[in-house]
C-alpha cells in the first residue's frame, strides 16, 4: 500500500491534487499529475521508496494540443501502483529523462520516442528501438496515417 | 578435500542416472504420430477456416446476407454480397469470399452470426505455394459439396 | 595358394580401411539418428529404404552434388587443406589397429605411439579450418578446440604411459594378446596390476571423447553458441570431410579403449577370439558415446579445463605413481 | 567477474549474435563487443518482428483486438487474453460468472505449464542437451490437445470474452486435465533426475548469471526473474484477480539470483500450477460461462484503466485509455520480457559467451512479445 510519506512527497511535486481512485475500478492506487520538469524528482522519490518502473508510455491528446507521458510505478514487496503523468505541448514535446535513476527507463523512453516523437532530454541514445533504424515517423500520434 | 571426492562421486552418479533414464526411454515405444500415414481426428471445436452451412430444407446456404460477420471480422477478410432476385423478398447470397491470408481464426464471425450460417471446417492440410489458393470462394465450395 | 605379396596386401588393406572409415561415418550417422530418435521416443530416419538404411547413401549423394560455396575473404590455402588435414590422420591411424590377431594392416611395434602422433595432427585441421574461414564464430571455435585438445592430451597420455608400464610394449596386437583367457584378464579388471584400473579406463574414455570433440565436450561446434563452430563456412563435401573425420576419430578413440582395456579381439570367456568380438565391443562403446551425446548438456570451456586439470590429471598422475609402486612392490611380496 | 575480464584490453571485436542465431529463439539480435570470449558490452537490438499492436488496437473495436492478444506471447497466449479481458471488464464494469472465472484459471494455468515446459526444453537446448526438449514436448502435446478441444486452437488462443469465455468446457476436459496432472507429477522426478541434478547442468548454472533483486527493481524485471532473486512478487497474490484468492498455492522463490535459481523457480511453478488446477477442478461450480448482462457493444466510460496478470514470464499489464467510444483511444501493452531483457546488457557484462547465453535462456524470452 502507498505510505502517507510518499503521498506527501509526491503532493509537493503535483500540479493539482493527487487522485486516489478505487483500485477495483481503475487498477491503480494513486494518480499524480506533475509538471514536465518534475518527472525526474518524482522518479527520485519513487526510487527512494523502493518502487520499480513498470512502463513509460505516451498518450496523444490531439484535440488539446498536448501529449501526456505516463509513468507506471509498482512496488514488489508492498504492492501499490502509482501513476505519475506529465503533459507537454504537442509542438515541443520535451521532458527530462529518468534513465539516470532507473536504467530500465532507457528502453521505455526510446520506445516512447519512437511512437510519439517525445524527446527525453539527457537520454544518452534516443535512436529507434522497435521501429526501423531510419524511421522518421511516429505511428501512435493521432494524426499519423500510413 | 572430502568435498572434492564427494563431488566427483555425486557428479558421476548423476551422469549415470541420466544415462539410465535415456536408455530406459530408448526401449519404450515411440509416441509420435507418423503423419502423413497416420492422421489425428480434429476435435469438435477445432477452428479451421470458416464454411457456409447448408439449409437442409432448401439446399441453399443458410446465410441471410446481414453482413454481421463482415463487420465483426478484425482483419476484414470476409466479403459478403447479396443479389436481389425477382419474386423473393429477402436478399439471396450472391458472393461469400474469405481471404484466408489475413484470417486469424478468432471466431468472431461465427460468434456474430445470428442465423448459424457459418461454421468452422476441420481442414488443416492447406499448404500451398500460391497466394490465390487462400482466397476461398465459400459459396463455390458449398455448391461443390452437393 | 601363396599369400599375396606385401605391397598388394597393403593396398588391399588401405582400400578396405578407407571403405571401413567411410561406411562407419555413413552408418554411424544413421545409428546416431536412430538412437537419438528412440531416446526421444521418435522413430528417426525411416523413409529411404527399410529402417531408413539407405538414408546415409542419399545424404552422401546430396553432400557430394551440393555446390561448394567458398566465401570471400578466406585464406584460400588454409581453408582448403583443413578438411583433409582432419580426415587423413584419422584414416591413417586405422593402419595399426588390430581388428583380429591377423587382420591388421601393419603390425608395427610402435603402433600406439603412431596413433597418438596422428591424433595430435587433427587438432591442426580444426585450427586451420577455423582460422582460414575468417569468421568470428569459427575463430572462437578453433581457439576452444585447440585449448581443449591440448588440455586433454595430457591426462590421456599419462594414462597410456601407465598402460605401457604394465604391458611393456607399444605393439597393440601384443597388448591384446596379453589379455587372453577370459574377462578377468582384460586390463580393465586386472586389479593386480593396479587396483584403480577402472578409473584409468574412465579417464581414458572421457579424454578420448574430449579429443574427438564429442558431446558433452563439443565446444568446437557448440551449435547453440557458435552456430556450427569451425565448420560454419564449409558446405558440401568440405563439411562432409569434417564430418567423416569426426566419426573416424570416434571409431579410433573407441578402438583404442577396446584394445587397451577391453581385450580387443579376445573373447570374454576365452573361446573363439576374433574380429567379431572386437567389433561388438567397439560398437558397444560407440553406442555409449552416442547415448552420452543425447543425454547431457554441453560443458563450458572452463568447466572442461577444470575437469582436466583438477580431476583427470591428478587422478592420472596418482595412477601412474601407484602403478609404478605396484610394479616394484608386487614382486617383493609374491616373488 | 573474472580477472581476465577486468584487465583493460583494447583488442575487442564486435560479434553479431542474431537476428538469426540458434540461441536467440527468434529474431533478436545482440550486438556483443567481445574481448576474446568475454563480453565487454552487450546491446540487444529489437524490432525485427515489430507489428505495432498498439496502433492496431486504436483502429479496432474493443472486441476485435482480442485475437491480437493471443499473438503477443505465442507460448502463453491465454495469460495475455486474460490480461486484456480483465482490463476491458474493469473499464466497462462487467461482472464475470464464477464458473467462467474457474475455467479461465484452469486454462491459464495449463497454458503456464505448457509455456514453462517449452522454456525448459529450449533452455536445455541452449545448453546443448537435446533430449529433454522432446520429453517436455511430449507432455506439452497433451496440454495442447486438451486446450485445443476447448478453445479450438493450439497456440494462439482467442478463448476469453468480455464477461466470460467463448464456450463451456466438456466433462472429459476435466478428467483429461486431472489425468494429465497425474502423469506430469509422475514425470517430474524424471526431469529432475535427468536434468536438474545433472552435474554438468549444475556447473553451468550455479553461481553464474547473477541478476540481484536491486537490478530487477532498477529495470522493472518481474516474474520468475524477480522470484529467482528472492522477491516473492506475484501479481496473482499482489493484486488478486479472478478466483486466485480462493485457491491455495505458494509463490516459489529462490534467493540466489543466479541462473539456477531462475531455473528452479520455474520448475517449482509447474508444481504450483498443478496444485492450482487440481483445486480449481474440484471447486468448479455450475452455472453460466458468460455474463448475461454483458453488453454486445462495449463502450467503457472515459478514463484510464490498468489491469495486470501474472503471465508465464512476469507481470503483463494493459493500460487502457477510453474516450467513451467503441474503439480504444490508447492501448498500452506492458510486456514482461521487454523489461526482463533490458537488464541483459548490464547483467552479462564480463561474462563468457556460453554463460551469457545461459543467462539469456534463463530470462525466458519470447521475441514477439518484446517487439509487439
Amino acid at each position: 500500500m502507498i505510505s502517507q510519506e510518499l503521498k506527501n512527497a509526491l503532493a509537493k511535486l503535483a500540479v493539482n491534487e493527487a487522485v486516489v481512485p478505487d483500485f477495483k475500478d481503475k487498477g491503480f492506487h494513486l494518480d499524480v499529475a506533475v509538471a514536465p520538469d518534475a518527472v525526474a524528482p518524482a522518479a527520485e522519490v519513487m526510487n527512494l521508496a523502493g518502487f520499480f518502473l513498470e512502463a513509460i508510455t505516451g498518450v496523444d491528446w490531439l484535440a488539446e494540443g498536448q501529449m501526456e507521458v505516463v509513468y507506471d510505478y509498482n512496488h514488489s514487496i508492498s504492492p501499490g501502483r502509482v501513476v505519475i503523468r506529465a503533459r507537454v505541448s504537442r509542438a515541443t514535446p520535451e521532458l527530462p529523462t529518468i534513465s539516470a535513476i532507473y536504467p530500465g527507463a532507457l528502453w521505455h523512453e526510446r520506445e516512447t520516442h519512437d511512437f510519439f516523437g517525445i524527446v527525453f532530454t539527457g537520454h544518452p541514445d534516443l535512436k529507434p528501438l522497435l521501429l526501423p533504424e531510419d524511421a522518421d515517423f511516429h505511428p501512435l500520434r493521432k494524426d499519423y496515417t500510413s | 578435500m572430502s568435498g572434492y571426492f564427494a563431488e566427483i562421486f555425486s557428479g558421476t552418479k548423476s551422469l549415470a542416472i541420466g544415462m539410465g533414464i535415456t536408455f530406459k526411454y530408448m526401449l519404450k515405444p515411440v509416441v509420435t504420430v507418423q503423419y502423413p500415414y497416420e492422421t489425428l481426428k480434429m476435435p469438435e471445436r477445432y477452428r479451421g477456416h470458416i464454411e457456409l452451412v447448408k439449409d437442409p430444407e432448401t439446399g441453399e446456404a443458410k446465410c441471410i446476407v446481414c453482413g454481421m460477420c463482415q463487420r465483426a471480422c478484425p482483419s476484414g477478410c470476409i466479403t459478403v454480397a447479396g443479389d436481389k432476385r425477382e419474386g423473393e423478398k429477402k436478399k439471396v447470397l450472391g458472393k461469400y469470399v474469405l481471404n484466408f491470408t489475413t484470417c486469424s481464426l478468432c471466431g468472431s464471425c461465427v460468434e456474430s452470426c445470428k442465423s448459424g450460417a457459418i461454421k468452422f471446417s476441420k481442414e488443416y492440410n492447406l499448404a500451398s505455394t500460391r497466394k490465390e489458393d487462400y482466397i476461398l470462394d465459400l459459396l463455390q465450395r458449398l455448391k461443390e459439396q452437393r | 595358394m601363396n599369400p599375396p605379396s606385401e605391397p598388394i596386401r597393403l593396398l588391399a588393406f588401405l582400400i578396405g580401411l578407407i571403405i571401413f572409415a567411410a561406411l562407419n561415418a555413413a552408418y554411424l550417422v544413421w545409428l546416431e539418428r536412430k538412437v537419438a530418435g528412440h531416446v526421444q521416443r521418435r522413430i528417426g530416419p525411416k523413409e529411404v529404404g527399410p529402417f531408413g538404411l539407405l538414408q546415409p547413401l542419399v545424404d552422401g549423394i546430396k553432400l557430394m552434388t551440393k555446390q561448394i560455396l567458398v566465401p570471400d575473404h578466406i585464406d584460400p590455402i588454409l581453408f582448403r587443406i583443413a578438411p583433409p588435414l582432419l580426415l587423413i590422420p584419422a584414416v591413417m591411424s586405422f593402419v595399426t589397429i588390430p581388428f583380429s590377431e591377423t587382420l591388421v594392416a601393419r603390425d608395427i611395434n610402435l603402433g600406439l605411439l603412431m596413433i597418438f602422433a596422428f591424433a595430435s595432427i587433427n587438432v591442426l585441421g580444426i585450427l586451420l579450418g577455423g582460422w582460414g574461414s575468417n569468421n568470428k564464430y569459427a575463430v572462437i571455435a578453433a581457439a576452444r578446440g585447440v585449448s581443449q585438445n591440448v588440455a586433454y592430451e595430457i591426462p590421456m597420455l599419462i594414462t597410456v604411459i601407465t598402460m605401457v608400464m604394465i604391458t611393456h610394449t607399444l605393439n597393440l596386437n601384443e597388448i591384446v594378446r596379453q589379455q587372453a583367457g577370459g574377462i578377468f584378464n582384460w586390463y580393465i579388471f586386472r586389479w593386480s596390476a593396479n587396483p584403480l584400473m577402472l578409473v584409468s579406463f574412465l579417464i581414458f574414455f572421457t579424454c578420448s571423447m574430449a579429443e574427438t570433440n564429442r558431446a558433452p565436450f563439443d565446444l568446437g561446434e557448440a551449435e547453440s553458441e557458435l552456430v556450427a563452430g569451425y565448420h560454419t563456412e564449409y558446405s558440401g563435401m568440405g563439411f562432409g570431410l569434417f564430418f567423416m573425420g569426426e566419426y573416424a576419430n570416434i571409431v579410433i578413440g573407441c578402438s583404442l579403449a577396446t584394445l587397451l582395456f577391453l581385450g580387443g579381439w579376445q573373447c570374454p570367456f576365452g573361446l573363439w577370439p576374433g574380429v567379431h568380438w572386437f567389433l561388438i565391443k567397439l560398437y558397444l562403446l560407440i553406442f555409449t558415446v552416442i547415448l552420452i551425446r543425447w543425454t547431457f548438456p554441453r560443458t563450458t570451456i572452463y568447466g572442461l579445463l577444470n575437469l582436466s586439470w583438477k580431476i583427470l590429471i591428478p587422478f592420472a598422475l596418482f595412477n601412474l605413481i601407484l602403478t609404478g609402486a605396484m610394479l616394484k612392490i608386487w614382486p617383493l611380496i609374491f616373488p | 567477474m573474472s580477472v581476465l575480464a577486468q584487465c583493460d584490453s583494447k583488442e575487442t571485436f564486435v560479434l553479431n549474435l542474431g537476428p538469426q542465431h540458434p540461441a536467440t529463439h527468434g529474431v533478436l539480435r545482440v550486438k556483443l563487443t567481445m574481448d576474446g570470449e568475454y563480453i565487454r558490452q552487450a546491446e540487444p537490438v529489437l524490432g525485427y518482428i515489430h507489428r505495432m499492436h498498439e496502433k492496431m488496437g486504436e483502429n479496432r473495436t474493443w472486441a476485435q483486438f482480442m485475437p491480437n492478444t493471443g499473438r503477443l506471447d505465442y507460448l502463453s497466449a491465454l495469460s495475455y487474453n486474460h490480461g486484456y479481458v480483465l482490463a476491458v471488464e474493469r473499464a466497462a464494469a462487467i461482472e464475470v460468472p464464477e464458473r467462467a472465472e474457474y475455467i479461465r484459471v484452469i486454462t491459464v494455468e495449463l497454458n503456464r505449464i505448457s509455456s514453462h515446459l517449452v522454456w525448459f526444453g529450449a533452455f536445455i537446448l541452449d545448453l546443448g542437451g537435446f533430449t529433454p526438449l522432446l520429453y517436455a514436448f511430449d507432455d506439452r502435446e497433451i496440454i495442447l490437445d486438451l486446450l485445443q478441444a476447448v478453445t479450438g486452437s493450439r497456440l494462439t488462443y482467442c478463448y476469453f470474452r468480455f464477461g466470460g469465455v467463448y464456450n463451456d468446457i466438456e466433462p472429459d476436459f476435466i478428467t483429461g486435465t486431472l489425468a494429465f496432472i497425474k502423469r506430469l507429477r509422475a514425470r517430474m522426478p524424471m526431469y529432475h533426475n535427468l536434468v536438474t541434478k545433472n552435474i554438468i547442468l549444475v556447473k553451468r548454472l550455479k553461481d553464474i548469471g547473477f541478476v540481484p533483486a536491486e537490478m530487477c527493481r532498477k529495470y522493472g524485471a518481474t516474474g520468475p526473474v524477480l522470484r529467482g532473486a528472492g522477491v516473492a512478487y506475484d501479481v496473482r497474490r499482489a493484486e488478486p484477480y479472478s478466483v486466485y484468492p480462493e485457491l491455495d498455492f505458494d509463490i516459489p522463490t529462490h534467493p540466489e539470483g543466479d541462473s539456477m535459481a531462475r531455473y528452479l523457480v520455474r520448475m517449482d511453478e509447474i508444481e504450483q500450477s498443478m496444485r492450482i488446477i487440481e483445486q480449481a477442478c474440484t471447486k468448479l461450480p455450475n452455472g453460466p460461462v458468460m455474463a448475461e448482462k454483458a453488453p454486445k457493444i462495449i463502450k467503457p466510460a472515459k478514463g484510464d484503466y490498468y489491469a495486470a496478470v501474472e503471465a508465464a514470464r512476469g507481470s503483463f499489464g494493459v493500460r487502457l485509455v477510453s474516450d467513451g467510444t467503441n474503439t480504444p483511444y490508447r492501448l498500452k501493452l506492458r510486456s514482461p520480457s521487454y523489461s526482463n531483457l533490458s537488464l541483459f546488457g548490464e547483467a552479462s557484462r564480463g561474462m563468457l559467451l556460453p554463460d551469457a547465453l545461459a543467462l539469456m535462456g534463463s530470462l525466458d524470452l519470447v521475441i514477439p512479445e518484446i517487439d509487439r
